[in-house]
């Protein structure tokens, strides 16, 4: 059986990207002492997505728009997620002059 | 399989976009890493080139270059002498185990050339969520594939819903972003604090009225 | 063929030549296709390069005589020698790099934004047939192109670990991203009429042929042609827009720390910038390369040139304006007014639209007129409110300082009459 | 066998790369021909004369990053809309009164932020 092959290039190379990327984003997420460190590597994540999502669509089912919508919605979420999460930590920072997450013990400032 | 100028491009941008991702999350200067996050998804953005959706890997410039990554920079500077911090926290071991035991799984699922492995006992072949995993052919796309998304977004049977929903998660993610990050006068904080104060007085009065005499208020309550 | 056809198609007739050059030359598609393109390229990187010298000769030539001087004379006739005699002093200029700073980030920089500022050539349509390439999102593309010079603002600013220069990128910022906006908003009516995102397709939509209407957009949108060029002039930092530099007040802001030939990279971003804006502006708003008697490149050129004549117009004769000012024209004014505009331009576009069965009499001239008045009525509305309301705040500041001025001198003659 | 290009995004790809090597190589080309004679006086950082007082981290208001926020909701809110724009030809009435509601609905939220006064320049 053979495989779909776009340019040369198979879906598994662009799915074996991703997720690298995704993994990579992952260990910024958990281990990174920094909170804006941390929300990069989510943005990382996201984006890791985006790429699986895009390459489904271009190679299983080009035809319909689906994964492209999904695609604008992780852009609006990320930007979102962007947004309020950098806002949270230049709030925090501006109370304990601190963006380690491991500091933030305290429910309220 | 062949090399074509495609592969050998994608090559690059792979290596592009997994090594400054890595640089990314290992760097110890934010503002560097927010620079190298810059750059990964301009890699990104050749990658869904090559996937043929250039409207998106334009998006990709638009957004995240042009606005994603200038609110991490502003926000990197704003939290200004954090530039140099400890890189890792204490379970960064772990979490590097973890991504990478994360990564060989994922490989190991895509591989294409283990077609032995069944994710259903009796599956004959890998069928996820309706889409064949084997798949001969890649059709080719029009230029029409913006104007088909884009109708898609204010079809009512499509995705008109989330479009709109969209759209209003943006407005509470401004308005908690800018009731968060913005910076109140002194006096407006102080009357705030006031107020505040003034409420937990009258929680602790209740509380002690409770206390005292539990039957009367008990009474009152129920009349 | 005769002569009048070859002068129309000159410029696509010498690419096809030297592409059937290349290919005889190689043999091979793909190597014939890379060596054409990188030609290509070549070729528009040094147009951009050398009307970059040409605009700052024609500039400080021009604003000279707007403010009644004669400008550079002595380099060669009338000073035409000038751009050449800047070009060696900024080759030949020691270029210090700051101890204290990142140097790589620092060094990258002016690479950075003149890429950028470059690179948004690539989709400009020249005549029918030459464009650098038709991209099928070719609008979002020079728009997107344009947050280059955003991140090499940014880095310039952070790389001199100078307090100035990040003080001065962080304003510039605020600015671009600010003026971003209202372009983006104004560019939708475009590609609603014209229906695609290509700025070829946008380009023949304003021809005659084929059946298109043959309307420039400035007649379809005269506001949101106004907001464009006005963000448009914004986007470059060009005068009286170019308070984070303010060459004569402060120092340069972001780019205080570079000198010789990185600084000229900066100034090339920002001349080739504002050069690409009157090509944007020419290319969406005026029709392109649409024109009768001239050939279309010329018609491009002229149509350039004019707009970026206005620039220099307003260089040489408005005042800065105040970074107040600035965000206030932006976020209350342009922004609201764009969005309405883009309000009532969807609605109005829809019931206008050619070809309803139900209202036969509607044709593109109809349509045209429809969206250019509905949008001029709330845009005067609001600037007459705008204005309103300006000037009673500004008199209401007079009348406060009259008041204090009047309390002063009594305050001064009680004192004085006392001493007596 | 000969593969096309697909020369749409090619030619950004070269134009890219060729912009930034003749920039490049100009840059080269000066540093070759410039004198170079560095001091300490001369690479200090330029603050018109003075000793430089403090690090660089001079404090930054947060109305940067709020006119970010702004821009970055608008930024997103057009990507949507062009797509739209695209499709508006044949979009039905109902379909443009829905792109109508989403622009209202983000134009509430530049209202709510003018409210708030955090598009003053203060």
């Amino acid at each position: 059986m053979e495989q779909g092959i776009l340019n040369g290039i198979p879906l598994h190379f662009f799915l074996i990207v991703a997720a690298g990327l995704f993994c990579i984003g992952l260990y910024g997420v958990l281990g990174r002492k920094n909170a804006i460190a941390m929300l990069m590597g989510v943005e990382l994540m996201l984006n890791a997505v985006n790429i699986n999502l895009i390459a489904f669509w271009r190679y299983v089912r080009p035809e319909t728009p689906a994964a492209l919508a999904f695609v604008a919605f992780v852009f609006v979420v990320a930007a979102a997620e962007a947004a309020v999460g950098l806002a949270l930590i230049i709030s925090v920072y501006r109370n304990t002059k601190s963006v380690d997450p491991e500091k933030l013990d305290q429910m309220k400032f | 399989m062949t090399i074509t100028l495609q592969t050998i491009i994608f090559a690059l941008l792979s290596v592009v976009v997994l090594g400054s991702a890595l640089f990314v999350v290992t760097t110890r200067n934010l503002f560097h890493a927010a620079l190298m996050l810059i750059l990964s998804f301009f890699g990104v953005a050749g990658l869904y080139v090559l996937l043929e959706s250039g409207f998106f890997a334009v998006a990709q410039v638009l957004v995240y270059i042009g606005a994603i990554s200038i609110l991490f920079i502003f926000a990197v500077m704003l939290t200004r002498g954090m530039v140099a911090m400890p890189r890792v926290n204490a379970q960064a071991q772990l979490a590097a185990l973890v991504s990478v035991l994360l990564f060989v799984v994922i490989v190991v699922i895509v591989n294409p050339t283990a077609l032995s492995i069944k994710v259903l006992p009796g599956a004959s072949e890998r069928v996820l969520g309706g889409i064949p995993w084997q798949f001969t052919t890649v059709t080719t796309i029009t230029d029409s594939y913006i104007k088909q998304f884009g109708a898609s977004l204010v079809d009512g049977s499509a995705y008109l819903l989330p479009f709109l929903l969209a759209a209003v998660l943006l407005d509470i993610a401004l308005a908690g972003a800018v009731q968060v990050a913005r910076e109140r006068r002194p006096a407006e904080v102080l009357a705030e604090r006031e107020l505040m104060a003034a409420e937990a007085a009258e929680e602790q009065q209740r509380e002690q009225a409770l206390d005292t005499a539990p039957e009367t208020v008990l009474a009152a309550d129920h009349h | 063929m005769d002569l009048l056809n070859i002068i129309n198609n000159l410029l696509k007739i010498i690419g096809d030549w030297i592409y059937g050059l290349v290919h005889g030359l190689v043999g091979n598609l793909l190597v014939t296709d890379l060596i054409t393109m990188g030609l290509a390229a070549i070729i528009l990187c040094t147009f951009a390069a050398l009307s970059f010298m040409g605009l700052t000769y024609a500039e400080r030539k021009i604003v000279a005589r707007i403010q009644d001087r004669i400008g550079p004379n002595q380099a060669g006739p009338f000073g035409l020698l000038v751009p050449i005699a800047d070009g060696i002093k900024m080759f030949t200029k020691e270029d210090t790099t700051p101890t204290a700073a990142d140097r790589w980030v620092y060094n990258i920089a002016p690479l950075v934004i003149a890429t950028a500022a470059l690179t948004a050539y690539a989709v400009l349509p020249l005549a029918p047939g030459v464009v650098g390439t038709n991209l099928n999102v070719g609008v979002v593309f020079t728009i997107a192109i344009g947050s280059g010079s955003v991140v090499a603002i940014l880095m310039a600013g952070w790389g001199s670990n100078n307090k100035y220069a990040l003080l001065g990128a962080f304003r510039t910022v605020a600015q671009l991203i600010g003026y971003e906006v209202p372009m983006l908003l104004n560019l939708i009516p475009v590609v609603l009429i014209a229906g695609s995102l290509s700025l070829v397709d946008i380009v023949n939509v304003q021809s005659t042929l084929n059946g298109s209407p043959g309307i420039p957009f400035v007649l379809y949108f005269p506001v949101s042609a106004l907001i464009f060029l006005i963000s448009g002039i914004a986007e470059t930092a060009r005068s009286p827009f170019d308070l984070l530099e303010a060459e004569s007040e402060i120092v340069a802001g972001f780019h205080v720390e570079y000198s010789g030939m990185k600084f000229a990279l900066f100034f090339l971003g920002e001349y080739v910038n504002a050069l690409a804006v009157s090509f944007m502006f020419a290319t969406l708003f005026l029709g392109g390369y649409n024109g009768p008697i001239f050939p279309p490149y010329v018609w491009l050129l002229i149509k350039a040139a004019a707009v970026f004549t206005i620039l220099m117009w307003l260089r040489g004769t408005l005042p800065r304006i105040r970074v107040d000012q600035m965000h206030t024209m932006n976020w209350k004014f342009f922004v609201p007014i764009s969005a309405l505009n883009l309000i009532i331009l969807l609605l109005v576009a829809k019931i206008f639209q050619p070809g309803n069965a139900a209202m036969p009499w509607v044709t593109p001239g109809v349509q045209a007129m429809a969206t250019a008045i509905t949008t001029l009525i709330p845009f005067l509305a609001g600037l007459s409110i705008a204005s309103r309301r300006l000037r009673s705040q500004r008199d209401a500041a007079e009348a406060l300082a009259e008041t204090r001025r009047a309390a002063n001198r009594a305050a001064v003659t009680t004192s004085m009459g006392g001493a007596h | 066998m000969e593969t096309a290009v697909r020369t749409d995004f090619g030619f950004v790809g070269v134009m890219f790369v060729t912009a930034f090597l003749l920039m490049a190589a100009t840059l080269y080309a000066a540093s070759l021909l410039r004198p170079k004679k560095p001091n300490k006086e001369k690479l200090s950082t330029y603050e018109c004369g003075m000793e430089t007082v403090g690090d660089t981290w001079v404090q930054f208001r947060s109305q940067y990053y709020i006119f970010a926020l702004v821009f970055v909701l608008f930024d997103v809110e057009v990507l949507l809309l062009f797509p739209i724009a695209v499709a508006f030809g044949s979009l039905s009435l109902f379909a443009t009164l829905q792109a109508m509601l989403f622009v209202v609905i983000l134009l509430a939220a530049l209202l709510f932020a003018w409210r708030k006064g955090v598009l003053e320049w203060k």
